[in-house]
């Protein structure tokens, strides 16, 4: 009693089926859903469609877009883009130094963002200094754009501690690991910024960006996060990093259309912007945040872009994921457009090149020297800071485990 | 099955048996809870109030009545129905400074909520190792015995208590309503407040201006000699009862409200049980796994050597709550004190 | 530092508001939503715009749908029709028995149903025997259909039972108190209808339907259902009783644009139905069991109602909506309509409408006896089908309580 | 802080300690697994695996590898990254006549799914009076000790413990693992499987011809005659090596692996008690309001006469898991049962 039809309905990518039937939601004609067999191969769908924003093409060819301006004086576009491409390098190349040393085992696990570099980037550099983010676990290069040396990402991965920065200090919230747990937060960050009185035009207006990946849009707190924050006009950016993989899942098992369109259902904008591209990235992120700030939140954005490296140092891709499909995907890179751009338009020349990579391995050495030398922390820090407010059971637990330590130092070890 | 009918709880602000003070006033427990609420907003304008039902109704146990009329509605929020939404960002609105107080509808209704507690509300301030406070009230009215549908007259305290990184308590009159939603609000930490539904409408004596110091420390209700008594919030009364129909038969029965759950302060129930040598602890929660084992287990073996007896409990038994027609069956009451009193005394 | 601009749009009925923006999703041009004033007026939004679908007005005057036809001979429309009208007038009758029987102290609890009886009944006669339905606590109407006699739901509001009734043997699942709970376990079901083969061209072809309220939608269990039956193809109607209020909360509250847009975000067509017009629901939902049942699930249908009465008899609506607000919906009145078009038509006399009405106080009666005679069960229910398997644990509980009761009998209890 | 290397659990099939019977394979525990998963899935063609990565993948930790091959898309299903929907899902195929078995990718991640185990797993079948069963597997790695960020070592089975209505148990050994997930499917109870992470590529002896019985009562590891130690799943090969080391010393320890946790065999562990009058009981569960407490304080209402000590519990603190450099401080070891044996006989 083998249901056929069930079977052959899983295998292929259902993306968007047409389904012939009235009413509003019916499903849109598909626009570039890959065919059963393309996803059968593996080649997932690399183009992103007609609704894919792009200022950038892979190529390296730049075209302005008329809704998402680079709110900039075009004489300081070069100086712009050299700095987003150096922002890229750097960050690919300690993201580089990540995984190494986890091979090394001076990391328990390493978390690649390669690939992403300028969805990251782009919506980094998007942000105020008063805005706040709130990150998952891959999202390093938003916290470099915050100002967090990436040496303070490394006592995560290391087992040394949870979080290595001042989320409010840094506007970057601390790494989550309970996937969508962190896009409900970022809602009611943004409703203390409105009651604030932070939503508005003046220059001290804020706005909060959360960034999830495509499996996270499955779970019920990013479908609250969006409840509250579209009864509540909440300023914020659900910034959905569409890597085309959570872990071994492709993205169609989470979505039969594409993520950005999960806003509809809410009635505030969705729209994709081409992942790969650090300048639509940046130009659509501004004016998301801005549309916050004003009052006009909240906004989500779909980067369409994928994850080059395993979900993490501990996954093997082989097991589920054709090799042809990241070659396609290397054809998309994002930083490799930004450096023909910058060379075909003689903005920059090789010794921009060669300076931005000898940069970038004077702080991958910096990274490493750092990470080796960490030290594990007392034991203690085991107690520290469980509680804001003095607590007794803290502190007799605390005692008593110095107390059976300290028993092992003169052999006469006494556990109450 | 019927429970004799129970003497209002005893118990007065400072925690000392004896008559109420003069300026005190009696109180409904709903009432003082609205009063120290109202006490918190208008001390801290960052105190927010947030639930379902909770603003313009005024809560279905009207509570927070009135609040959203004086305080506004950016101040006391009817928020969609959804309780990890609630608990989600209540955490991000703390984050920002404000000092949300989150309420629960019902006991059964929490468990939507319960990852955001425990991953998030009980952790980040450990995680981020003190940079980010969370200074939230989840208030959960609890417990049974008023005849309503399922997931409307469970105990879960126990779940809360197994967390690290927050305080549980629970209030058993008028005056710790007060003080005890206050003393929450105003801690940096995260409070799950258990309030016992079953009693919103007693009225006991409350004086606004008795300022008792902290009120999450266990209180001796009443002092005795034979057997130390121990419970919370909901089955107060009943000790109290069972306290009085012992003292006919002679027999002295010390009653201690425990008031905060989580971190437990056993030390008055340790000094009370090196004097009695006998313990019987009463909740509702179920047996298994439960806080009432955890004060079992933790008193033997700090107080073994008084110990004239086990520690016996009297709690509800492993099953999901009954239909509400035989919910007195489940419940501790008078008879089931007496019975272990009974068999306490029987070692 | 007061937020005016928050205080004014939180007591407007911002329900869709002009956003002026590009890109997908950004919020349709409101169609019927009231205006700011209207709302604080209470008086709700009374029409469910143009993409409501209806096939019988308020005066009764019945114009069929082009895309949802009622597929039965028209010789058999008044007795489909005059069967509609006995379904609703006994379901109202026996409902408000229920509030009195309450009133009186026999029930704990009642929630009443009264308006919602053509969304409900309409639905319930749409499903075929071999469906099945998940309904939250308030679906008297679709119990009635499934052939669930009335007096079948009255354990569960006077405290003696939760469920009255096997729900595999009727298609109707015990009432669940939860909120959205019930909306993820019918898309299990409907994912175990597929799996068994149940989903296709056949005459055995099954399908499921989840009852929700408006305030459920804001749920993340109703999201995850959403998302599941989205990439499984399940056979699922969602059914939305929208009746504008979640207890004191207006729907607006859970969302800024009608609800039934919720499933564009998912890909699968949603539709606004008149919940008064029994006929609307029932060929909107013919239509959408049997795109269900054919492969093209899941569904989203929203019945456009409105809660008449109190949330339950414990609730004081008078505390948070005005009463104008019942007097105009009362004008578009479910049961009213039905009646006026089977007279004015001539399908029906006053003898037959007198003889529902006789046939309905007889359905009262009967419940009242049954509810008044009911009897509290032994104690030792507490006990019972807490396991399937043997269980030590239960058996030694129920021994030690059976023997602590029977102390009582001969005053020399033993609690072990 | 470093742990003396400890021996392979040498517990066997049918519980008694001695040597492999002859035609038993060393297997590692996923290994048991997987092949106790294939023999369900081979026997009953409603049994179902589903979860985050079960199927292409064939799961983070390869338990579920190559089953989507061999049974199909249709019975190993990848599902989206949801965990209330994933036990919602199997609650409603459970309706329908399935078995499903449901893993959740690490214990820190059941949360989500929380209120879906508690409110309609583990209730359906009361509040149907038997009409509706829910005969569901939800599988949950769990344990420290793997170098893991948060959320990935947590010990949260006190919680399940203490809801009515599902059976919780855990597996020590490969030959536990593969004869209980088959009884654990087969059974129209609802359980809930917790597999030690840190144990899966552990080899000990496997015997598929062995049928050894019920595999969900309590089991005596290894008889002694001092002390009775009791624990499951991730500890008992440090009660094991606490045994061997204690043995050294002249001391004699009762090794007991309780495999079920709820409802608790207490049987075995009561006669075992009666006869040495100490008991220590090792979990890594936090302390407060935990299994633990439960275990301390019905043994010591059942046997109080018998004990000379109180129980002891070796536990985690009440704290957040601590992060992976410190988690050998947090977990139970060596020498903190062997502190706690010197200290129970103390008395
Ligand atoms: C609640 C929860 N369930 C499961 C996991 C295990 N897990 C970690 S990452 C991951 C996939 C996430 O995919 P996506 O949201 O697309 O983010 P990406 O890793 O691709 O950036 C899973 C299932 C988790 N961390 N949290
Ligand atoms: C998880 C959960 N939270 C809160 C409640 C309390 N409650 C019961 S009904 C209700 C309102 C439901 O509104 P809606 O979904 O619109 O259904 P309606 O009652 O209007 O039919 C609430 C908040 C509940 N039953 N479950
Ligand atoms: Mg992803
Ligand atoms: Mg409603």
């Amino acid at each position: 009693m083998v249901n056929q039809q069930w079977i052959d309905s899983l295998a292929t990518a259902r993306g968007v089926k047409e389904r012939g039937v009235t009413g509003a939601g019916a499903t849109p004609a598909p626009t570039s859903a890959p065919s059963p067999a393309q996803v059968i191969a593996g080649l997932k769908a690399t183009s992103g469609g007609e609704d894919l924003i792009q200022l950038l093409t892979p190529e390296g060819e730049f075209t302005p877009h008329p809704d998402y301006p680079l709110d900039l004086h075009p004489d300081r576009f070069p100086e712009l883009l050299k700095g987003l491409y150096r922002d890229m390098v750097l960050v690919r190349r300690f993201d580089r130094e990540g995984n190494a040393l986890q091979r090394q085992g001076q990391l328990s696990i390493w978390v690649p963002l390669l690939g992403q570099e300028a969805a990251q980037i782009g919506a980094g550099r998007a942000m105020l200094p008063q805005d706040m983010a709130f990150p998952s676990y891959r999202e390093h290069g938003v916290a470099w754009c915050r100002g967090i040396d990436p040496t303070e990402l490394l006592g995560v991965f290391r087992g040394t501690e949870h979080t290595g920065w001042d989320p409010r200090e840094k506007g970057f919230g601390g790494y989550c690991i309970v996937i969508g747990n962190q896009v409900i937060n970022a809602t009611g960050y943004a409703m203390g910024q409105r009651l604030d009185g932070k939503v508005g035009q003046g220059a001290q207006a804020e706005a909060t960006i959360a960034f999830f990946g495509d499996g996270a849009t499955s779970q019920g707190d990013v479908h609250e996060a969006m409840v509250f924050a579209a009864a509540y006009d909440s300023p914020v950016v659900f910034y959905c990093q569409n890597n085309q993989w959570a872990i071994s899942e492709p993205v169609e098992r989470q979505s039969r259309i594409p993520l950005f369109n999960r806003s509809r259902g809410y009635g505030f904008p969705g729209m994709r912007v081409d992942g790969n591209d650090v300048l639509a990235c940046l130009a659509v992120t501004q004016w998301a945040l801005d549309e916050c700030r004003s009052g006009n939140g909240p906004v989500l954005i779909e980067a369409f872009t994928y994850r080059m490296d395993a979900h993490t140092t501990s996954d093997d891709p082989t097991r589920y994921r054709q090799a042809d499909e990241a070659q396609a995907w290397k054809l998309l890179d994002p930083i490799e457009r930004v450096k023909v751009h910058l060379a075909r338009t003689g903005m920059a020349d090789s010794a921009f090149f060669d300076e931005i990579d000898a940069e970038a391995d004077e702080l991958a050495a910096r990274f490493r020297a750092h990470c080796v030398a960490m030290t594990v922390p007392p034991p203690e820090r085991m107690f520290s800071h469980i509680y804001s407010e003095p607590n007794h059971q803290i502190d007799r637990q605390r005692a008593e485990f110095l107390a059976y330590l300290d028993g092992f130092e003169d052999e006469s070890g006494d556990l109450a | 099955m019927t429970t004799t009918s129970v003497s209002a709880d005893a118990g007065t602000n400072n925690g000392h048996a004896g008559t109420a003070r003069p300026d005190a006033t009696p109180t409904t427990l709903a009432r003082a809870l609205n009063m120290g609420l109202r006490a918190s907003m208008d001390r801290d304008p960052k105190v927010l109030v947030m639930g379902e039902d909770v603003g313009k109704l005024g809560g279905v146990f009207r509570v927070t009545d009135g609040l959203q009329k004086d305080f506004g509605e950016h101040r006391v929020l009817d928020t969609p129905l959804a309780e990890s939404g609630i608990i989600g960002t209540a955490v991000g609105l703390a984050m920002r400074g404000y000092r949300p107080v989150a309420e629960i509808q019902f006991d059964g209704f929490v468990f939507p909520g319960f990852d955001q507690i425990i991953s998030q509300l009980a952790k980040l301030t450990f995680r981020t190792q003190g940079k980010v406070k969370m200074p939230v009230v989840v208030r959960i009215p609890f417990g049974g015995g008023i005849g309503a549908v399922e997931h409307h007259a469970e105990a879960p305290e126990s779940f809360f208590c197994h967390i690290a990184g927050i305080r549980v308590v629970s209030c058993s009159n008028a005056a710790d309503a007060y003080f005890m939603i206050q003393e929450a609000i105003s801690s940096d930490d995260p409070v799950v407040f258990f309030e016992p539904k079953r009693r919103y409408w007693e009225k006991t004596p409350l004086d606004v201006a008795s300022h008792p110091g902290s009120t999450f420390s266990s209180v001796i209700r009443r002092p005795g000699t034979d057997v130390t008594v121990v419970s919370y919030g909901p089955s107060m009364p009943v000790l109290h009862a069972a306290a009085d129909a012992a003292a006919v038969d002679g027999r002295s029965l010390e009653i201690i409200d425990l008031r905060t759950l989580s971190p437990l302060d056993l030390d008055p129930v340790l000094e009370s049980v090196r004097r009695t040598g006998r313990l019987v602890v009463v909740t509702e929660a179920p047996r298994e796994s439960s806080i009432s084992g955890d004060i079992a287990a933790r008193v033997t073996e700090e107080a073994f050597y008084s110990l004239a007896a086990p520690v016996l409990r009297v709690a509800g038994m492993d099953l999901p709550y009954p239909p509400s027609k035989l919910e007195e069956y489940y419940l501790p009451d008078l008879d089931k004190v007496l019975d272990a009193v009974d068999r306490v005394l029987a070692y």
